[in-house]
């Protein structure tokens, strides 16, 4: 892994932009200062194209080996938009950036390929992507459910929104009262 | 012409624990005494906390971050507020950040040292579970004294703090910081310089630099494999920019670095050492002011229904780096809330970890990651036919009887 | 050294056990009957440790100042307050309470506060001393 | 439980601490009941490691889908002078995760249980002061 050692967050966005041009999005840079010396906390948002989503993380990865600590996703309706969390210079003091790079799959046909052969330890979010949220990840190495009890329904996502098939195991504990 | 073939046995582990821990399913592969292959399966503790969120404004929200888990109930509801923060543009008032940085190091003392009486209670000693445990008490009196409860602290807010700490109050909190500080040398003595948990320890469990980023491991874990990744260190939140804190790996103590289960331990005691020391500094260097940017919870609700925007807070638990995702839209409760507890990271790390060790050494490599949920109590061996039932305290035997072993 | 507890074995021997002997050094024979002396007073107690001040304990409802404004139920995150719509006046079920005293904060007329009473347990979570009116 | 219990039954309760997806902060308390400064040895009362050999089932949380049979398997497996107490808010009445789709509900729909104890979580004392409420409910049952 090569070790960039001037990471800093227009550094990253412009190798991403000349790279991948416009299948970049968007990206901004968010700064939040704290504490009494008012030290920024940088996080950098950017939205990628599906279609390249895969070799943005192997460009990522040449850049400087990221620390993925989880994916997020949310249920927009139409589609559903994946964030890869990443973190860039974790190991130098008050540099570390938050890199927010988040991908949106049509709902018809939630498909991505798997970054564990990139990052292994991408393994446990990619399954529980699987099971919350129905995107169907290509190449996983192991697809089993990760949360959910093995007689859970099988086509229910408990993070989709429009989620119907969650009524008949809902249970409102407080019933019992009386 | 017998030809003996190789066959591999089967061993489920779990998932209810007499003891204290979660209830977590390990299948373990093994070969005689070696272990082959392990694998696990979670889930049994899903209480389906985002999906219950979805119909709640967040200072509700907060008390359900907090009872995630158990040990460290400050880091969610810590990693819950950065996020709302971030989403909804609330800048809080220095000396809250103050306060927030002593409470979360309360948090991880404590933490620590219940972790470092279960593993020794792990390897066969009582007495010292009986001894950290006491120090904890010390602890839990501290943080009933400045949050009102024992375990559940309840004592964060969106925008700040609920309870100061007084001018009247500091002595009690030095006070018991100055019990830690002559105690810490008998801890590092019992744990450190005893032969037989230096046999038990030394070169069991090994993570090794390269699996730890690879698996991008988190907190003690994979600092004791010499990986450099503490978000207190790498991000300003809280008021850690103002304080000079540095990455602690094994090596400051021992100069060398094999991210066995021994470096975790002196990794954990360095930790406790290096709390301590922050908390000084920030009891010293706190500002005045007030301690939360709105007092009305009525008025901090209406501006968040307004409020729109994602954010992501990190934190670092005592067990590793807690990282929750926000999403406002404007009605009352949040879009989306992503929660990510340290320990699934630290899943993956145990199966190089545990390959290659014996059954004995289970209990102490599983509970050296100081997993949020691990457990071992039953383990069932399936021998030519015949299911018969090792129990927790034939378990726990077989490693006390290879430590009285190792001290032959 | 081989016996290096033994120091720490001897100093142990002379102190007096940490132990709070709450309720009773060891277990009475007749334990309603214990509880009948103590209410009578005939039985001494051992006090459990003593809680700090503003402890979170069982909560205390001032019915007179409440003015039914619903804020609280806003804000409880276990559902555990319950509106009385005739008498505009609030129950607590302290089996579903979390003691998290956000209802305390955000009161208006502040007739919520907690008590540092802690010792709560009953059969049934539902009983009569378990609702506070 | 048939009546005719010995005196000696309440005197040495065996416990057995099963924990159905609680968030561990009640398991903590139990233990923490267990060590020095509270000290239920003193009454008699040993964490085991097996249902079988237990007189009491300490049960915390509250149940999740996946724990639910395997708590009822735990509660058969206990020798019939049984009692349960439920530590904690969260298996009386599932008190911050009171709707979800992966819990069934507070214990006493799974098991009988005896004493509830309140708190979230309760203090060590509280869960003494549970053990004597049994106490006191076992007397009944004295022959």
């Amino acid at each position: 892994m090569t070790k960039e050692n001037n990471l800093t967050p227009d550094v990253i966005i412009k190798s991403f932009k000349d790279k991948f041009k416009t299948k970049i999005i968007d990206a901004q840079i968010k700064k939040k200062p704290a504490g009494s010396e008012k030290k920024e906390a940088i996080d950098i948002w950017m939205k990628v194209d599906k279609s390249v989503f895969k070799n943005v993380i192997k460009h990522l990865c040449d850049l400087q080996y990221p620390h993925l600590p989880v994916a997020s996703g949310n249920d927009l309706g139409k589609n559903i938009e994946l964030i890869y969390h990443f973190t860039l210079n974790f190991d130098k003091r008050l540099e570390e950036i938050n890199l927010n790079i988040s991908v949106e799959l049509p709902k018809s046909k939630p498909e991505i390929e798997t970054i564990c052969d990139l990052i292994p330890g991408a393994l446990i979010t990619e399954r529980e992507k699987q099971e919350f949220l129905g995107v169907k990840i290509k190449g996983i190495p192991d697809d089993r459910r990760v949360f959910l009890p093995d007689d859970f329904p099988k086509d229910v996502y408990p993070w989709r929104r429009d989620e119907k098939g969650l009524e008949k195991l809902y249970k409102n504990l407080h019933e019992v009262k009386k | 012409m017998s030809q003996t073939t190789k066959t591999t046995y089967h061993i489920p582990i779990g998932p209810i624990h007499p003891a204290l821990k979660e209830p977590v399913y390990f299948e373990f592969e093994i070969d005689g005494e070696r272990i082959v292959d392990v694998d696990v399966k979670l889930g049994h503790v899903h209480r389906a906390v985002e999906w219950a969120s979805r119909k709640r404004n967040p200072i509700q929200i907060m008390y359900l971050a907090e009872r995630i888990c158990g040990i460290c109930s400050y880091c969610h509801p810590a990693a819950f507020t950065l996020a709302v923060e971030k989403a909804a543009d609330i800048q809080v008032p220095e000396r809250a950040e103050y306060l927030r940085v002593i409470q979360a190091e309360v948090e991880r003392i404590t933490s620590h040292a219940l972790w470092a009486g279960v593993a020794a209670h792990e390897i066969g000693f009582d007495t010292v579970l009986f001894l950290t445990w006491e120090m904890r008490e010390k602890l839990m009196d501290l943080t009933e004294f400045l949050c009102g409860n024992r375990v559940t602290k309840g004592i964060l807010t969106i925008g700040g703090i609920r309870r100061d700490i007084t001018s009247d109050m500091v002595p009690k909190v030095t006070g018991v910081l100055d019990y830690l500080k002559d105690n810490f040398e008998r801890l590092r003595k019992i744990f450190l310089d005893d032969k037989t948990i230096k046999m038990r320890a030394q070169g069991a469990g090994i993570l090794t630099n390269d699996n730890a980023l690879k698996l991008c491991a988190v907190g003690p874990t994979t600092r004791a494999s010499g990986v450099k990744k503490d978000v207190r260190v790498g991000q300003s939140y809280f008021a850690y920019g103002d304080l000079n804190i540095d990455y602690v790996t094994p090596d400051t103590l021992t100069g060398e670095v094999n991210g066995d289960v021994y470096d975790r331990i002196i990794q954990r005691l360095l930790e406790i050492k290096q709390s301590i020391d922050l908390i000084e500094q920030c009891l010293d260097k706190m500002p005045k002011g007030d301690i939360t940017y709105e007092p009305k919870i009525a008025k901090v609700l209406n501006q968040l229904k307004k409020a729109e925007g994602e954010g992501v807070g990190r934190h670092e638990a005592p067990r590793g780096e807690v990282i929750h995702y926000v999403k406002l839209d404007g009605n009352e409760a949040p879009f989306t809330w992503k929660v990510r507890a340290p320990t699934y990271n630290n899943i993956l790390p145990w199966i190089p970890m545990l390959k290659g060790e014996q059954i004995a050494d289970i209990p102490i490599v599983a509970a050296s990651t100081d997993p949020c949920m691990s457990c071992t109590n039953r383990v069932g061996i399936v021998k030519d036919g015949n299911k018969y039932e090792l129990t927790k305290e034939e378990l726990h035997r077989l490693s006390v009887e290879k430590t009285r072993r190792l001290m032959r | 050294m081989k016996f290096s507890m033994l120091p720490s074995v001897f100093t142990q021997m002379f102190k007096k056990p940490w132990t709070n002997k709450f309720p009773a050094k060891y277990a009475p024979d007749n334990t309603t009957q214990f509880l009948a002396d103590v209410g009578a007073g005939k039985a001494e107690l051992i006090p459990p440790i003593e809680t700090p001040p503003n402890f979170r304990g069982k909560i205390k409802y001032d019915k007179e100042k409440c003015t039914g404004c619903k804020l609280c139920l806003k804000v409880c995150p276990c559902e555990a307050i319950e509106f009385k719509e005739k008498e505009k006046k609030i129950k607590i079920y302290l089996s579903r309470c979390c003691f998290c005293s956000q209802c305390n904060d955000i009161c208006p007329s502040n007739c919520l506060s907690m008590s540092d009473e802690f010792l709560l347990a009953d059969i049934d979570p539902y009983s009569k001393d378990l609702i506070v009116e | 439980m048939a009546k005719g219990l010995t005196k000696a039954f309440k005197k040495a309760l065996w416990v057995y601490h099963c924990n159905s997806g609680s968030c561990n902060g009640c398991d903590i308390e139990i233990i923490a009941a267990l060590c020095p400064r509270y000290d239920v040895e003193r009454f008699g009362i040993k964490l085991v490691g097996s249902p079988r050999h237990a007189d009491v089932l300490l049960v915390t949380g509250p149940v999740t889908r996946q724990m639910e049979d395997k708590v009822k398997r735990v509660f058969e497996q206990m020798p019939d002078p049984k009692a349960v107490i439920c530590v904690g808010n969260c298996g009386n009445t599932g008190d911050v995760f009171y709707e979800s789709y992966n819990l069934v509900g507070p214990i006493n729909q799974i098991l009988p249980v005896d004493v509830h104890v309140v708190g979230c979580p309760p203090r060590p004392e509280a869960i003494i002061y549970a053990v004597a409420k049994a106490w006191t409910k076992l007397e009944t049952l004295e022959g």
